[in-house]
């Protein structure tokens, strides 16, 4: 129903050469390779190798299955956020709702005496509740959600402390806080969470960039007033956005739960400054409107393994600080330091190609 | 690049390593029993690193217990943020090899294999206890001002004091406890804050030495000075100035770098095999002399010891 | 002759790929209005912000006042007597008006102080001279676009320069406004300044300017003084090949009642608006700007909610507030603003033009570029937008391709029910030849059409029949036959009886 | 959220009196907080009039906000100009060391050279933001993230375990922490001084109006040609000079540093500025709400257990605190909103009656009958 027949074309009156257009302006290789995404993924690269050839136990067995254990709640919230942050906007509550439904999982299995499944499903719900909560507020009372999540960044991490004070409700069953720790194939590297984890990442991959919500997405990033005319529910996406948010923190919180066997108000306290700055780091673009899922998994990854050789090198956290925040700026900052150097490039380039162009352009 | 010479990698040709995990970095508390550590490590020809994370979380510490296991390391030293959060990690260490050792605080018991226990808890309750009575003349409200809310030893004292102040001083009433966090400015306010809601208060007791400097820097400027007093566990380098200018009468403390001395001889003694951690087995820790494990596998370093104007001029930690 | 105020030559300028000026000249000597003309894209405004030091130019001759000049940014250009008024309104909308016109040179009194009594003083001085009842104290947010472009005016003439550029200053003005900006232009003219005046339309450039200079794709073309040429010959030059008629308006048979507007109503904005459109109808909106036209077209598309009314498609009741029902129902609708509503300009123009139908482009679960790219092509091609690749970002593009981007996108769609709003706003002759044949082609074809517009000729060449609105009420319905400029003026100010008009609608009116 | 109209008082004349009744109502966006701010006061006194009458209760209540107010202050500015700076709990952290090591490795060091010090030392770190954002062409969010991290590591590996206790520093010094001039302390009266000026300078200097200009609209900053760049750097500058000042007062305050000093304080900043009504996307908002913001926000801390609430519940009250403000924030604005518009339509009919002599003509062309023949023409 799409593509029209000539027949009904609108100027056809007047019959004209009909024009057609390559798809894309640039080959295949440079639209794959020259990307910031690409960037990260090289970088990643780069460091695992040197990390395995250099660093003392690094290539040992129990390095990527403490990194991907380590990492699970960052790649695991990085997802929703990654869309977020698409749409223009952020949310820094998400690692307060993991407190607190880390802290819903404890009380409700230790004092309401709730089985570990059925605490956790409250936790996510509540998760989910807490996002619509920041949804609401964001999309359709239309607040600045910079400012929204800071404070329900105090609130719900407020709850969290209040509702268990700074006590922790530990003796989880163990069947539980095994699986936490599971590895998919007895022996081999990969803990059991990247099973929740991968089927997120393809349904965020399929809704990000195969379904017109994504598009719907992106363009509420770029130009939130034009998405609004061509019919795309601005709020509602933003909402559910959030929502989506929500819900994933509040699963992580049940994973962190089990994973350190103690549910306390506290729990993954300054989380959301490193899952925003996996999501950027990846090349997702603050302003919104630009970024890919597969650089902010590269982000994440690439987070954990500096944490994790640097560690093995008995590096303080305080470098391993230093180091993911000169990352960052490095690699927002790159962005524009290249796109200043291209021009510069592409200048030179114009100038000895001028009279070239003019001849052929006259 | 250049850690080729580090543990684990390249196997044991006799070479010992000894991993410092204390709570969290930054703590002078901890600077000090590394540096017993350190000393300790010098005298028996082991290797003593010191890895830890900036905020006292048991989740941040779980990271490097895991390091350690991914080197292989002989021996782990640690103070637990949590009885039980860190108890799977340091569970995965030992069955990679390394054996554990806390100190400070402790875990469940059956997370390590022994626990250095600075005093034991009855005896710093009771010290802290007697310290505050003599100092209020034996009667008044008093409070508490301790670390995070879920510090094991924290708990374990304050119960303790509960307990003792309710048997043999009845004219003392404990009114509240309140929580600094090991953070100054937390610990600061929250003295501030006390002061306030309880203007007849005789006397705070803060059992973490973060806290007995905080209150005390706070009440040595406010005009309660000489009217409440003062006591709890602090270090004399950091409580020299208000024993001096009179905030503070006396306070107690074991010796932190002879914990860190302790705790490193234990942990080398249990990676050499010459102690098992069992009831009874007993080893010689240096110029501290012999010790010998207790029941549930706890060594005790000692009593805890009273510093006051008259002495705390000995020390310098 | 005195030396020439601003000498421009062979200036050369390229934003990437696209080589916006390929060589501008102009030449604008003290006490003249020098009118600069050329189709959209013709490398007007970059010429300007050259000037202006926005952009710096890639190569040629710059001189200013005699001296060959260089400006790295716009206070430069400021510091050295030049005042500007661009394209797009620069306005600061949290600040009050008299700020925006002071910003930055705020008259100072004692120990350095902004002086606010005199700076709004100063400025309701300005607006005596303009002729306009604006608070100076007022913030800027929710200002019309038309009180915008005076702030704009104010500003560039509070600033006492040598030299004044307006870029298409006249876009959003209504008569009285344009006349009082005309008064004081002269009067700076013969005060012995110089001025700059971009504007698609010819009436203007020939009531205004002494000289005017033609453009074409980045280059010069000529100069003429106003009085040696006329608006064939310059037009001819413009386009560089032959432009059909203007209003290719042919006769088409009436239909069904496709669109039915029943009593709609919006407090504060549009009251009682009924009409309907037939099947190959073109029903022209016709007003003083700030009527209430696109306020009635963005309620009845959805993109606005409304109070009461009803807005039947087909003769079944289409959703309120949701434009996607509207969409569904098969009404298309083409935004007054194409930059802010129109398109996605950082988006691709495959993503632009498949933004609508991509629902229908999923298969098995899945939308992928290719499809996107499949689907557009076609509607691309129709309209001949001009682009080197589907995948360029709309950004790159003059207004009047970015027009064409959006008219195919909605024609992507099929629609029974077209509104276009402000069709041909700052457009040039040639693409606006080519969008009204369109208009007359898709009503030729059935397509029941709405058009807005302010250009009243568009208006009358155009529609089949004309509904006045004025301040938010429909006063005039006028057939083709019957509309004459006088019925539609008098309409839209309500100088008198109108044939169409309500009584009760007249008693109301707060004049 | 509040506008012009706040920053722009000015004289009232005549026919601006729906103007002036807007400026009274949007004047009440700093003052609401302020009346709340004193409700709290007043309700804990009540509970126990120890919070407001015992001298401690006094100094407490005006010296505990005097840190968080000073960087409120800075945070406004940043925010004014559509960034955000959340880097200062780290400068904050820094600079509290760097105090504490210049008093201890030089003994006798002149009490004034360690305030310049400090503020030298935040003003750099500013500076980098600034760079970083300015030239970087990078939200500030971003950078400013990163050099948090940045920031405190490198005052962490500097600090080691190293604590700065308060036998270290000066006693003159660590005196300002608990002295009062005519009944009010010190370190409150900085601040008060800090904000002055820089209330002062926003309200009545070109500059500042400038940081407003720029927060309203960026892009069109720059093509009015305003010195978007310089500003923006000088702001940040001022950000982290301000927080530079913190460090010091902190160390003043507090008496000793250590690793945890001002971290998570960013978030509290920036919740006291939007408390105080500063818009979070720049271009409104005054100093003078932010500073009231920060009051409100120690003070409400300071206050919870005395009312009986656990000091658990704080932080939620505080989230909720955020919440109400930005929510009464949109109320405001919508109502100033639907005033201006009612204003619109009365100036509009003002401004084109149809006149006997020159009747207005539809927009477009001026004579519509020639115009047409011309195009036809064409
Ligand atoms: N910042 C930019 N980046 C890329 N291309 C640009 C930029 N600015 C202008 N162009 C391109 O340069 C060409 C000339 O644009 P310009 O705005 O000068 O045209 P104009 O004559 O003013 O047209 P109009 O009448 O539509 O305003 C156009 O093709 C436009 O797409
Ligand atoms: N941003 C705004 N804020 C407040 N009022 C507005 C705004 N834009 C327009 N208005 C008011 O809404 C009414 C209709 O404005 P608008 O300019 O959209 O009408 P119009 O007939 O479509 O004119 P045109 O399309 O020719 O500009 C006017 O009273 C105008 O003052
Ligand atoms: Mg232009
Ligand atoms: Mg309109």
């Amino acid at each position: 129903m799409s593509a029209p027949t000539l027949s009904d074309a609108p100027t056809s009156r007047e019959p004209r050469s009909e024009r057609t257009y390559p798809a894309y302006s640039r080959p295949l290789w440079r639209r794959a390779l020259l990307t910031r995404e690409f960037a990260v993924v090289a970088l990643l690269g780069v460091v695992y190798l040197y990390s395995f050839n250099e660093v003392p136990a690094f290539d040992g067995p129990l390095t990527l299955y403490y990194l991907f254990l380590d990492i699970a709640p960052i790649l695991l919230i990085a997802m929703p956020m990654t869309m977020v942050i698409i749409t223009g906007e952020i949310d820094l509550s998400v690692a307060s709702v993991v407190g607190l439904s880390s802290v819903l999982t404890g009380v409700l299995h230790q004092d309401a005496g709730l089985s570990i499944p059925v605490a956790a499903l409250v936790a996510v719900l509540v998760g989910g509740l807490c996002g619509a909560f920041n949804g609401f507020l964001v999309a359709y009372v239309g607040l600045p959600s910079l400012a929204v999540t800071i404070g329900t960044l105090a609130l719900y991490r407020g709850i969290a402390v209040g509702l268990l004070g700074t006590t922790a409700v530990t003796g989880f069953p163990d069947r539980w806080t095994d699986l936490a720790k599971q590895r998919i194939v007895e022996g081999s590297s990969w803990p059991m969470i990247l099973v929740p984890f991968l089927l997120l990442l393809l349904f965020t991959t399929w809704l990000l960039h195969f379904s017109t919500f994504g598009r719907g997405v992106y363009e509420i990033g770029l130009n939130d007033e034009a998405a609004h005319f061509t019919g795309v529910n601005v709020e509602l996406t933003k909402f559910w956005l959030f929502v989506f948010a929500g819900a994933v923190a509040g699963f992580a919180g049940v994973y962190y739960t089990l994973r350190y066997g103690s549910a306390r108000g506290d729990n993954a306290t300054g989380l959301e400054l490193q899952v925003i700055a996996a999501v950027l780091l990846g090349g997702v673009s603050i302003f919104g409107g630009r970024g890919a899922l597969h650089g902010v998994v590269a982000g994440a990854v690439l987070i954990g393994v500096i944490s994790s050789a640097m560690r093995l090198e008995n590096q303080t956290v305080n470098l391993i600080n230093i180091v993911i925040g000169v990352l960052l700026v490095l690699s927002v900052t790159s962005t524009s330091f290249l796109a200043w150097a291209s021009g510069l490039a592409a200048g030179r380039r114009r100038a000895r190609s001028t009279d070239r162009s003019r001849t052929s352009s006259g | 690049g250049d850690g080729d010479a580090a543990p684990g990698s390249d196997g044991g040709d006799g070479d010992v390593t000894v991993t410092m995990l204390p709570k969290n970095l930054g703590n002078p508390y901890f600077d000090t029993s590394t540096s017993g550590a350190e000393k300790a490590g010098d005298e028996l020809g082991v290797t003593v690193e010191e890895v830890g994370p900036d905020a006292a979380s048991p989740e941040a510490q779980v990271p490097f217990i895991n390091t350690a296991a991914q080197q292989g390391v002989e021996a782990l030293v640690v103070s637990a943020n949590d009885p039980t959060a860190i108890c799977d990690a340091l569970d995965e260490a030992r069955s990679a090899g390394t054996s554990v050792v806390t100190f400070d605080s402790d875990t469940d018991p059956e997370c390590r294999d022994i626990y250095v226990n600075q005093a034991d808890a009855g005896g710093i309750a009771q010290v802290q206890v007697d310290l505050i009575a003599e100092q209020i003349g034996d009667k008044g409200e008093v409070a508490v001002l301790s670390a995070a809310a879920n510090a094991t030893n924290q708990n374990a004292w304050i119960e303790l004091m509960e307990a003792e102040i309710e048997e043999n001083h009845p004219d003392i009433e404990l009114v509240d406890v309140v929580y600094g966090d090991d953070d100054d400015q937390k610990s600061f306010d929250q003295t501030a804050a006390l002061l306030q809601q309880y203007p007849d208060l005789a006397g705070i007791i803060s059992p973490t030495t973060v806290g007995i400097s905080a209150a005390a820097r706070y009440l040595s400027t406010s005009n309660a000075k000489g009217r409440v007093s003062l006591t709890g566990l602090g270090t004399p380098n950091q409580m020299r100035e208000y024993v001096e200018d009179g905030t503070v009468e006396a306070f107690a403390l074991w010796n932190p770098a002879d914990l860190g001395y302790l705790a490193t001889f234990t942990a080398a003694a249990l990676a050499n095999g010459d102690i098992e951690g069992e009831e009874g087995d007993t080893f010689e820790a240096g110029r501290l002399g012999e010790y010998t494990v207790g029941a549930d596998g706890v060594v005790l370093l000692g009593d805890p010891f009273v510093f006051d104007g008259e002495n705390i001029g000995d020390f310098d930690f | 002759m005195a030396d020439a105020t601003l000498v421009l030559q062979d200036v050369t300028k390229s934003f990437g790929a696209v080589a916006a000026l390929r060589s501008g000249s102009l030449t604008v000597r003290p006490g003249s209005i020098h009118a600069l003309v050329g189709e959209n894209g013709a490398g007007k405004s970059t010429l300007v912000k050259i000037v202006s030091g926005v952009h710096r130019r890639d190569g040629g001759r710059f001189a200013f006042q005699g001296r060959d000049a260089d400006f790295s940014s716009t206070a430069e250009s400021k510091a050295a007597g030049i005042a500007v008024i661009y394209q797009e309104p620069t306005l600061f909308p949290d600040l009050s008006v008299t700020e925006n016109i002071f910003m930055g040179r705020q008259p100072l009194g004692r120990g350095r102080r902004i002086d606010r009594a005199r700076m709004h003083s100063e400025a309701t001085a300005l607006f005596d001279r303009l002729g306009v009842a604006l608070d100076p104290r007022r913030p800027a947010r929710g200002l019309s676009i038309a009180d915008q472009q005076i702030i704009e005016i104010a500003k560039a003439i509070s600033l006492d320069a040598a030299l004044l550029v307006m870029d298409e200053p006249t876009a959003a003005l209504s008569g009285v406004e344009v006349e009082r900006l005309f008064a004081v232009a002269r009067s700076l003219r013969d005060e012995g300044r110089a001025l700059v005046f971009i504007s698609h339309r010819f009436d203007e450039v020939f009531d205004l300017c002494d000289t005017v200079t033609v453009m074409r794709d980045g280059e010069y073309v000529s100069t003429h003084a106003i009085a040696e040429t006329d608006v064939e010959s310059i037009v001819g030059e413009m386009v560089g090949r032959e432009v059909g008629e203007l209003f290719p308006k042919t006769p088409a048979p009436l239909g069904d009642v496709v669109l039915d507007v029943e009593g709609l109503s919006s407090a504060g904005v549009f009251r009682d608006v009924s009409f309907q459109v037939r099947a190959g109808e073109i029903v022209g909106l016709a007003g003083l700007v700030g009527a209430g036209r696109s306020e009635i077209a963005r309620a009845v598309f959805g993109v606005d909610g409304y109070d009461s009314g009803a807005v039947r498609l087909g003769g079944t009741p289409v959703a309120r507030s949701n434009p996607r029902a509207a969409i569904r129902a098969g009404m298309a609708f083409v935004p007054e603003d194409r930059r802010k509503q129109g398109l996605v300009t950082e988006g691709s123009v495959a993503r632009n033009v498949a933004g609508v139908i991509r629902r229908g482009l999923t298969r098995a679960g899945l939308l992928t570029s290719a499809a996107e790219n499949r689907a557009a092509a076609p509607w691309a091609a129709r309209l001949q937008v001009k682009t080197s690749a589907l995948d360029m970002d709309a950004t790159t593009m003059s207004g009047g391709n970015q027009q064409k981007v959006v008219i195919a996108k909605w024609l992507a769609t099929q629609p029974r029910l077209l509104i276009i709003d402000e069709p041909t706003r700052g457009i040039d002759v040639g693409t606006k030849a080519e969008v009204h044949r369109l208009l007359s082609d898709l009503a030729g074809q059935g397509m029941a059409i709405v058009m807005i517009s302010s250009e009243l000729p568009e208006v009358l060449g155009m529609a089949d029949r004309v509904l006045v609105v004025c301040e938010g009420r429909i006063t005039a319905e006028l057939d083709r036959a019957e509309a004459t400029p006088e019925k539609v003026m008098h309409a839209a100010t309500r100088t008198g009886p109108t044939p169409g008009s309500t009584p009760t609608a007249t008693e109301e009116v707060p004049v | 959220m509040s506008t012009a109209l706040v920053n722009d008082p000015a004289t009232p004349t005549r026919g601006a009196r729906g103007t002036q009744l807007l400026g009274a109502l949007l004047r009440s966006r700093e003052l609401a907080v302020l009346v709340v701010l004193l409700l709290i006061v007043l309700g804990t006194t009540l509970k126990s009039n120890g919070f407001l009458f015992s001298s401690d209760g006094f100094r407490n209540l005006l010296v505990t906000p005097s840190l968080l107010l000073l960087l409120a202050v800075g945070q406004t500015l940043v925010i004014v100009t559509r960034n955000v700076d959340l880097s200062v709990g780290s400068v904050l952290g820094l600079t509290a060391y760097l105090t504490g090591r210049l008093f201890a490795d030089n003994p006798g060091i002149p009490v004034i050279a360690v305030f310049a010090a400090g503020l030298a030392m935040g003003a750099l770190l500013g500076l980098v933001n600034g760079v970083l954002v300015a030239f970087g062409r990078v939200p500030a969010l971003v950078i400013t993230l990163g050099t948090l991290y940045i920031y405190r590591g490198i005052f962490l590996t500097w600090a080691g375990s190293d604590r700065i206790n308060a036998s270290d520093m000066d006693p003159g010094f660590l005196a300002l922490g608990t002295r009062s001039i005519l009944g009010i302390p010190v370190l409150t009266l900085i601040a008060l001084g800090v904000l002055a000026a820089v209330g002062y300078y926003l309200h009545t200097a070109r500059g500042g109006r400038e940081l407003y200009a720029i927060g309203s609209d960026p892009d069109a900053a720059t093509l009015y040609g305003l010195r978007v760049t310089r500003r923006v750097l000088v702001a940040f500058v001022l950000s982290g000079a301000l927080a530079g000042l913190a460090g010091v007062v902190y160390a003043a305050r507090y008496g000793t540093v250590s690793s945890g000093a001002g971290s998570g304080i960013e978030l509290q900043a920036v919740g006291a500025a939007v408390i105080g009504g500063v818009a979070i996307f720049g271009g409104s908002g005054t100093v003078w709400g932010a500073a009231i913001g920060a009051f409100l926000l120690v003070t409400i801390n300071r206050a919870l257990p005395i009312v009986g609430i656990s000091d658990f519940w704080q932080r939620a009250v505080v989230g909720a605190l955020i919440l109400a403000a930005i929510v009464l924030d949109r109320v405001l604005a919508n109502r100033q909103e639907r005033r201006l518009r009612e204003q619109q339509g009365s100036s509009a009919a003002e401004a084109a009656p149809p006149g006997p002599d020159g009747p207005p003509v539809p927009a477009g062309p001026t004579d519509p009958t020639t115009h047409h023949d011309e195009e036809a023409r064409a």
